[in-house]
């Protein structure tokens, strides 16, 4: 194959949508004549049965697609739900939205110490977690799916194992929720600043405080 | 190779006035008290060096940071009480044993990180497809799709975030710890027998008390329990209960 | 072509990621050996300079990329770089995390003698690194990805050069050696006041030197 041919093949390869003859053209820096010669040979290495892919000739332009031989073996390879494994990051995230939705993104930063962006966004992609309301402060709340409980076996939340079995300090009395935040908020590395916050405070004496209940997520973001 | 700009940085300290290779060389043979030298009017020094020069040398700069970052582990492991012994037998040998072995250690990372960017260069030109899938593709049904994954691994995790991370035990460093709760308890036993001065809330205390102090005593105003009046600047701070502490507030509210 | 092999093209032509043996055998729906020679007579059909693209083994698994060649048209075409090149703290924050991982970001941090903070999140954002798990202190620590196989051309971890290679030579350590103890003393001039050149302590390590001084804490009272 001439390597202006082969340099068709991989642009159109690269592309994502149709590429027109002037584009191709501009892009290979060579003459109309030049470049329909290519593309001629191109169209004949790709013949219909010849290979994997074949050259199609749309409206927009040029690209490659796979011949239609090939659509059963990419559906099992590729419509389904994607469940590779998941990495540790997105099993902590997986399990606070399951045990506290719904729930916001600040406040799962909040209870593991680091952000959670790229975690929450490939679960939701994959169709784990999905939106579930705001928060009184705008905040976009999680909740599990029904995939959720399909690709873990659940016939419904309560069916969730009692995390009290990997409870570290099984006798405390306080809501799940709330020693999560505590536990984060040590591992991000203490408490707020000095005084900043009203946990501070609260800590030092009866009900000197009655912090007002400000939402420790709205605080946080 | 010595590189010229950390080795012919001069320097001007309390106890040590000469170049920084030879004050290297005279507190790895113990001749110079590492405790004594301020390792920030180093960094200072080296950061007028820069400045003057205009450019960054990263090759060395970055064996100044290491080198630097070294000292001050040390320095920091020869702050340790009596009490850590093993810890204190640090003799010159050692120092410079740390010391090589850290240079050495980013000098061995810093080759890895350039055989790295070679790599990524030649891969230049080798490109992957990147195009969302055809439309008969991405209809995804989940009917009989079984389940992969284990409930267990939720409550486990779950389990591992809420372990409380152990406190590092810093009792060995002469950080004093005080923490806001105990200077509002202590400045609220002072205001329950009536106004007092600033100077009374800390008298005897080192600075980091004192400020913790005026964090506390700032908390007290905003939930209304105290207030206080300094005439001028530096001069005494009178503080005054309120007639009305909060909690006076939440009990009629409740 | 065989038909096998031209649906392991179009395979690899749809997947948005390398897809490993053991997918593309099942996708198939052949044999361990039939998929051998489909991937070996895909392999052959793309031999470098044969076609635009070629078959890479990347990340564990099979994926189609552009030769080089097309390189200077590809970049007029889509007017962007492959994928910028890394910052030397990038590099050398990726090299660490490469041969550490998983570790830590104070261990980076200790290791550059600077704190990786910034490199850490271009190179998370980059999605060159990932959370791989968390310390026993909580810490998050960090791993590669499989985009960083694909984009630096590996297989596996494994094809990373041994680091020892880097070391430096019993001579360069030296010198090294050499330099931190004496640097000074030309500047002071005369011998070394203790006596112990470096060539002692280089030999016979601490016991060799014994300054005697004063305890070094006892100065500080």
């Amino acid at each position: 194959m001439s390597e202006l041919a082969r340099t068709v093949e991989a642009l159109l390869f690269l592309a994502p949508e149709p590429v027109t003859f002037v584009a191709l053209r501009e892009a290979c820096e060579v003459s109309d004549d030049e470049l329909q010669d290519a593309v001629d040979e191109l169209k004949r290495a790709l013949e219909p049965g010849t290979r994997g892919l074949e050259l199609r000739e749309l409206a927009g332009g040029f690209t490659l697609a796979t011949s239609p031989d090939a659509e059963p073996a990419a559906r099992r390879l590729l419509a389904r739900p994607r469940t590779p494994p998941l990495t540790p990051a997105q099993a902590e995230t997986l399990s606070i939205v399951a045990y506290l939705q719904p729930v916001s993104r600040p406040e799962i930063a909040r209870i593991r110490g680091v952000s959670a962006d790229s975690a929450v966004t490939t679960l939701l992609e994959r169709g784990l977690i999905e939106e579930g309301g705001r928060s009184q402060f705008g905040a976009v709340l999680y909740r599990t799916t029904p995939l959720f409980l399909k690709l873990f076996g659940l016939k419904s939340l309560d069916e969730l194992p009692d995390p009290s079995r990997w409870d570290p300090t099984p006798d405390e009395e306080a809501e799940l929720r709330d020693r999560l935040l505590r536990a984060g908020e040590a591992r991000a590395g203490g408490p707020p600043p000095l005084g900043a916050g009203p946990e501070v405070v609260a800590s030092a004496g009866p009900a000197a405080v009655e912090p007002a209940s400000e939402d420790p997520v709205g605080a946080d973001g | 190779m010595p590189s010229a700009t950390v080795a012919e940085l001069e320097l001007d300290l309390e106890v040590f006035s000469g170049p920084f290779d030879l004050l290297l060389t005279l507190v790895l043979k113990e001749e110079v008290d590492l405790l004594e030298v301020e390792l920030a009017d180093v960094v200072l020094s080296y950061l007028d060096v820069l400045e003057a020069r205009g450019d960054l040398d990263l090759e060395v700069a970055t064996e100044f940071l290491v080198l630097i970052a070294a000292l001050l582990e040390l320095k920091s492991r020869l702050m340790l009480p009596r009490e850590d012994e093993e810890l204190l037998d640090l003799d010159p040998g050692e120092a410079l044993e740390e010391l090589l072995a850290r240079m050495l250690e980013a000098k061995r990372f810093r080759s890895a990180a350039e055989h790295l960017r070679e790599r990524l260069a030649s891969q230049e030109g080798v490109r992957f497809r990147s195009a969302p899938l055809p439309a008969s593709l991405r209809k995804v049904t989940y009917e009989g799709v079984a389940s992969v994954y284990e409930p267990d691994r939720l409550g486990a995790a779950i389990g591992d975030l809420l372990k409380v991370p152990e406190e590092v035990s810093i009792r060995h460093l002469t950080i004093p710890r005080v923490s806001v709760a105990e200077r509002l308890a202590h400045l609220r036993g002072l205001l329950r027998r009536g106004a007092a001065t600033f100077d009374d809330a800390v008298r005897g205390a080192d600075r980091v008390t004192v400020a913790v102090t005026l964090f506390a005593l700032l908390e007290l105003y905003k939930q209304g329990e105290a207030t206080w009046v300094q005439d001028e600047p530096f001069g005494e701070i009178a503080i005054s209960p309120c007639t009305r502490p909060a909690w006076d507030h939440v009990e009629l509210a409740s």
